[in-house]
């Protein structure tokens, strides 16, 4: 069977600094995946491979089976790849609303439709609806991006990749700079997310994590250090010591 | 798969998509339109230009309010929608309707070609490659003089009867109802556009062209794409205006014609096509009884004009007004 | 083929012509390198220079050479009084606001001009030594053009004195660069700008007066030489003085081979090389940013 | 807008109907003269001057054709705009009910003006535009000025006859230029002469520099020159001068551009250029020196006349003479048939409207510029030829 998303002995060098060294990583269908690592483990070079910001040295990247590697960042959002921004890269002159119908309009392949009138399009806004009800963004539907608070932009940004409908989310650090309070909504709207989807988040939020992940994969110096579940790794002595500063073997 | 929801749900998300709305500005603007044809007769020449330079501050509104194309040389559009309907009416055929249609085609095909080249740009550049494109367009049309009749214009062409019926007259009746006619129908065509999946595209690109790019939009090429539709109804101007004076002069491609669009649409407003129409009214109504009662001392007006509007109303004149509806609504919406 | 000294005396017309235009436009570089504003009032300080040269020797009598540093200093002022009024609007809105209000205040520069000289086309006479020609072998060259190269080769050589090897100049590169570090860095660069602005003003005023000869002055100098400046600025790249010098030579030359060569074509041949060329290198010769 | 039935038909044309007489009927006695000409930007001197002239003529006439008021209505066209020239004159027609229309400097402008004049028959006077063929664009066109034919062809001539034997013409690149160059090359080359080269300045151009250098290497006797006049006719005679070329024995032939009005901007180096043209404010008759003394007084220094001046003056005479051949009707085709072999006596010297072309027959002077004992600089007259003809419409006859 073929994986969402399959990463195979990925490799990136910057000149002689190696970043990434022989990376491997499976995210089944439906996975809640979550990529762990102190500073400088290379999780943001892993997350710039996978979405085609960056192009690797050697291995292979195949999402549902296809590789995927030489795409670019837009052709892999198109087949199935979305991503949220660790700082926020919305449409911040335009209302949530907006922000959520460029998404569907972009994956639909409608976007050089001239006619049609898209506030009459009943299934799209019916679509909107349903798609910011979902995520607790329907009283926001007619606010400008830009007067939201910081939080609701955060979810703004995840409601723009699930608009894709990818099969692969790649959340980049979503919690970041959220009060407590904003993290729990988070959380709540990220389990509330359908199986049809992989998620694969990065996270310096333990706690998101934890509660969130299904399987846990350690990323240290460009390597995974292992990859298990929330509870064993948890338990797994190396990881304390990468976390406590103990610097691994 | 779930139902779709009762439509008294959609209104709502119709206004959180800010689509353009048919309203009471449109039949005001009708009224006055009609009004002006039975009570000011006399002001009709003057009113066609007015309906001339809507059309063509619509068309800027699409490339700059809309898709955020920074341009100093749309003029590039309206002089070669002139040229082309005069060449087709001297060669080819004097009706008027398909001499707009090939103005059209002519001035959007421009639009495709030069968009490719100009477009890849942003910012400064672009408004200086906008400018340097419409300046050697400029030229060549000069040093063509055997072609296009360089400083002494265009002229020497007759147009037919509007649909085989309607002469134009010296009354300049039939110019008139003719460009309004026009102008409800470019306007009408501007609309769709704006409120299509497209015309969110490009305001998205205008947003943020990075991310529209992330999601797979391929940029540039709906800006070229709305580059050429913009092109095409500046075109449509051009070339209204060549039929109803029977002459294309050089000063339609000229930087000055540039400037006043953007003049107008800023002091209308832009992005909301409702600017373009309030902008070419003040504008053209204003520069003509100024420089009838005072020619040179109207840039005194002009410029100070200019420079109070940007200052006070940095959204023009639309903008003012809905900026302030806007936040009277919110208010209304917060408990 | 022409002859060699037609080629020479080409040369010497194109030179002069670029170096008036590499005058006015290096004020405009440099406030465009720090502020990223299109000033399009830019070439109205050039022509008040010019029109402020023109009442002092016609209205009061001094001598041109009496009457330049005068127009000059003066064209400063009123440069500077305009930076620390209205540019501190321009500078706060938007892109295209800029555009408009620049293209304003130059509408007011240009009915200002014509309520107090008039809508003719004015002429600074030139002083006696420098007018006429000299004449060696077939080689008829003006007088006026040589001095013209030669006071434009020093100022230029003075402005790249000022930024290569003073401290004031070390920080106007730095806030061309980037004006935010500069800012962290301690550098007032509000001040830095308004001297340049003043600086820039001079400057183009100087061109506007001797370049009053070639582009002769008349209400609407403002708005009729301003789209060649601001080529000028845009093939040198924004903020860059040896750029803007080198475009603005070239586009002299250019502009004086293609009409002698080309003369139908006139203007055509100019815009033509500049829109190809910003194809190119649509950041110009050389940009700092 | 959309009027669907006859009735509403109906009411639309009784309503239009009510509109027009609203604008046209308050002052019916009055007989409107619409006056087009650019009162403001670059080309303002000549609208100056048009209004010098045709103020002055109301004055002496104290605005009474015989017996019927006269009131004319100045509209600025503010340069080379051919649209802005058009809506001014359908205004003027339309709203304004004007009789006559006189004014307008450019052939572009004419041309716009020209479907009106035909379509409402509105006599039109074009005091300025040289183009032999705009007459011939409506019936109701006629011409006080001069054409670029009337004086390039005699000043071809006129060359060749003093002794010059190449030339090289020299001519701003648009309509009435074409005309110069076509006229030039025809007068000097019917006596014999050579024309080395053509060379065509766009229109606007500043810097001369390269032109002459042009002009210098092809070496000729003499060259024949034509700019518009304003800043470029002054800007080009200047650098002529001040790079030496006539010192350098390369005489110059103009029409137009050396008028006494832009003689100070060329100082004493324009002591030596020839030109041909119909008038100079010394020239010696009565009518001349009444017309010049009047605007003097009226003006002062700055009221010396030029050529648009008299042709404005003229003009106005031409309409004077309608008013009272049409007893104050309107009635443009009676109107035009009474100036139709009409001579009247100009301050330029006897001006006749040809019966056939509608056009201009006038003196044509060869003269050169001299500096008078008051070191005011003046065209004196060397030659005359009386009563010429438009040589284009007779080397063109209408089909």
């Amino acid at each position: 069977m073929s994986f969402a998303l399959e990463i195979r002995n990925l490799k990136k060098a910057f000149g002689g600094l190696e970043v990434t060294r022989d990376v491997s990583l499976t995210l089944a269908g439906g996975a809640r995946h979550a990529l762990i690592g102190p500073n400088g483990a290379g999780k943001s070079t892993l997350v710039n491979l996978i979405t085609g910001v960056l192009k690797p040295n050697a291995g292979e990247i195949l999402l549902g089976g296809r590789e995927i590697g030489n795409l670019s960042q837009a052709e892999r959002v198109k087949r199935g790849l979305a991503r949220t921004f660790q700082v926020n890269s919305l449409f911040s002159t335009m209302t949530v609303a907006e922000n959520v119908a460029l998404a569907m309009v972009a994956h639909d392949a409608t976007d050089a439709r001239l006619v049609g009138d898209i506030s009459k399009d009943a299934k799209l806004s019916a679509r909107i609806e349903e798609h910011l009800a979902r995520l607790n963004l329907a009283e926001a539907a007619d606010r400008l991006v830009s007067s939201l608070s910081y939080g609701q932009q955060r979810i703004v940004e995840v409601a723009l990749a699930l608009a894709l409908q990818p099969n692969v989310l790649l959340l980049d650090e979503p919690a970041a700079g959220l009060a407590a309070k904003d993290v729990e909504i988070l959380l709540g709207l990220l389990k509330g997310l359908p199986t049809t989807v992989s998620v694969l988040i990065i996270e310096h939020d333990m706690d998101l994590v934890f509660r969130f992940a299904e399987t846990i994969t350690v990323l240290v110096d460009g390597q995974v250090l292992l990859t298990g579940s929330p509870d064993a790794v948890r338990k797994d002595q190396r990881v304390r010591d990468v976390y406590l500063g103990r610097r691994h073997g | 798969m779930r139902e779709l929801r009762d439509p008294s749900a959609l209104p709502e998300m119709r206004s959180a998509l800010r689509t353009h709305r048919l309203g009471w500005f449109e039949v005001v603007m009708l009224a006055v339109f009609a009004a002006v044809y039975y009570l000011l007769p006399g002001y009709l020449p003057l009113a066609t230009q007015v309906a001339i330079m809507i059309i063509f501050a619509i068309s800027l509104d699409l490339a700059l309010g809309y898709g955020g194309i920074e341009t100093l040389g749309h003029a590039v559009f309206y002089g070669i929608g002139g040229y082309a309907a005069g060449f087709y009416a001297l060669y080819v055929w004097q009706e008027p309707i398909s001499g707009l249609l090939v103005a059209a085609l002519v001035a959007g095909l421009f639009g495709v070609l030069s968009g490719i080249v100009v477009l890849r740009a942003k910012g400064l550049t672009l408004v200086m490659l906008t400018l340097a494109c419409a300046t050697m367009v400029h030229e060549f049309a000069n040093s063509m003089r055997a072609i296009t009749g360089g400083d002494d214009g265009l002229s020497g062409y007759r147009i037919d009867p509007v649909l085989g019926l309607f002469r134009f007259d010296l009354f300049g009746r039939t110019a008139y109802v003719y460009s309004v006619c026009v102008l409800i129908v470019v306007f009408l065509l501007a609309r769709i556009v704006a409120n299509s999946n497209f015309g969110l595209v490009a305001r998205g690109i205008r947003s943020n062209s990075q991310r529209m790019q992330l999601l797979g939009v391929p940029v540039l090429n709906r800006l070229v794409l709305l580059y050429a539709v913009s092109g095409a109804l500046a075109g449509i101007a051009g070339a209204l205006s060549a039929q109803v004076t029977k002459l294309v002069g050089l000063n339609t491609l000229a930087f000055t014609l540039s400037g006043n669009v953007l003049i107008v649409l800023i002091l209308g407003g832009i992005g909301r096509l409702y600017g373009a129409v309030i902008g070419s009214i003040v504008f053209v109504a204003l520069s003509d009884r100024a420089a009838a009662i005072d020619p040179f001392n109207w840039l005194f007006i002009l410029g100070g004009l200019i420079v109070l509007v940007v200052w006070l109303a940095p959204d023009g004149i639309v903008g003012r007004f809905s900026a302030l509806t806007w936040q009277f609504r919110k208010q209304e919406r917060k408990p | 083929m022409p002859s060699l000294s037609t080629l020479l005396s080409l040369f010497i017309d194109g030179a002069s012509y670029g170096m008036i235009l590499f005058l006015i436009a290096s004020g405009l570089t440099v406030t465009l390198g720090i502020m990223r504003i299109i000033n399009l009032a830019h070439c109205g300080f050039a022509m008040i220079g010019g029109y402020a040269a023109l009442a002092l020797t016609s209205w009061m009598g001094l001598p041109l050479l009496v009457a330049l540093p005068i127009a000059i200093l003066l064209t400063m002022a009123i440069g500077f009084l305009l930076e620390q009024t209205i540019y501190r609007v321009v500078y706060r809105t938007h892109e295209f606001g800029q555009i408009l209000m620049t293209l304003g205040l130059t509408y007011l520069m240009v009915a200002t001009i014509n309520l107090i000289f008039g809508s003719l086309m004015q002429n600074i006479p030139v002083p006696e030594p420098l007018s006429g020609v000299w004449l060696a072998g077939g080689l008829t060259v003006s007088k006026y053009r040589i001095f013209l190269v030669a006071v434009s080769a020093g100022v230029a050589l003075l402005l790249w004195t000022t930024f290569e090897w003073t401290t004031f100049g070390t920080r106007l590169r730095a806030a061309i660069d980037n004006p935010r570090m500069a800012r962290a860095c301690g550098i007032d660069v509000g001040r830095l700008l308004s001297i340049a602005f003043a600086a820039g003003c001079g400057l183009a005023a100087l061109g506007g007066v001797l370049g009053a000869q070639m582009l002769p002055l008349e209400p609407f100098y403002a708005l009729k030489y301003l789209v060649l400046v601001l080529m000028v600025v845009t093939v040198g790249g924004l903020g860059s003085l040896k750029g803007s010098l080198l475009a603005a030579l070239a586009l002299g030359l250019i502009d004086t081979f293609g009409r002698y060569f080309l003369p139908e074509l006139g203007a055509f041949v100019i815009y033509v090389t500049v829109f190809a060329f910003l194809l190119i290198r649509p950041r110009g010769l050389f940009q700092n940013a | 807008m959309k009027i669907s039935g006859a009735l509403k038909h109906l009411i639309g044309t009784a309503l239009f109907a009510a509109g027009m007489a609203l604008s046209t009927a308050a002052m019916a006695d009055t007989i409107k003269v619409g006056v087009l000409g650019s009162f403001s930007g670059p080309y303002a001197p000549w609208g100056v001057q048009f209004r010098n002239a045709l103020d002055l003529y109301q004055e002496q006439h104290k605005s009474k054709a015989s017996g019927y008021d006269v009131e004319l209505i100045y509209r600025d066209v503010g340069g080379n705009e051919p649209a802005r020239a058009k809506q001014l004159a359908q205004e003027l027609v339309v709203r304004d009910g004007v009789q006559y229309i006189i004014g307008l400097e450019f052939t572009p402008t004419i041309l716009a003006v020209a479907d009106i004049a035909t379509e409402a028959e509105v006599p039109t006077i074009n005091l300025n535009s040289g183009t032999s063929s705009v007459t011939r664009a409506s019936e109701f066109l006629t011409r006080t000025g001069f054409t670029q034919w009337q004086v390039a062809a005699p000043a071809g001539e006129y060359a060749f006859d003093q002794g010059k034997k190449t030339a090289v013409i020299v001519s701003a690149d648009y309509a009435p230029g074409k005309d110069a160059l076509d006229s030039f090359r025809y007068g000097f080359e019917k006596k014999g002469g050579k024309i080395l080269q053509e060379i065509k300045v766009p229109l606007g151009t500043t810097d001369f520099s390269t032109y002459l250098l042009r002009l210098q290497e092809a070496k000729p006797d003499v060259a024949l020159v034509f700019m518009p006049v304003g800043p470029m006719s002054v800007g080009f005679l200047k650098a002529y001068v001040d790079r030496g070329l006539l010192k350098a024995g390369i005489d110059v032939y103009v029409g137009a551009e050396a008028q006494e009005t832009d003689l100070p901007a060329l100082g004493d180096a324009a002591v030596g250029i020839h030109s041909v043209f119909t008038y100079s404010p010394y020239q010696d008759n009565p009518e001349n020196k009444a017309f010049v003394e009047a605007l003097t007084k009226k003006y002062g220094a700055k009221g010396l006349p030029n050529l648009a001046t008299v042709a404005a003056y003229d003009g106005l005479a031409l309409v004077y003479h309608m008013i009272g051949a049409t007893k104050g009707q309107k009635d443009g085709k009676a109107a035009m048939e009474s100036i139709k072999g009409l001579t009247i006596q100009s301050p330029r010297g006897p001006i006749t409207i040809d019966a056939k072309t509608r056009d201009i027959i006038q003196n044509v002077y060869l003269r050169v510029v001299e500096k008078r004992g008051d070191g005011m600089l003046v065209n004196k007259t060397l030659a005359t030829q009386q009563a010429v003809k438009d040589p284009w419409k007779e080397l063109n006859p209408a089909k």
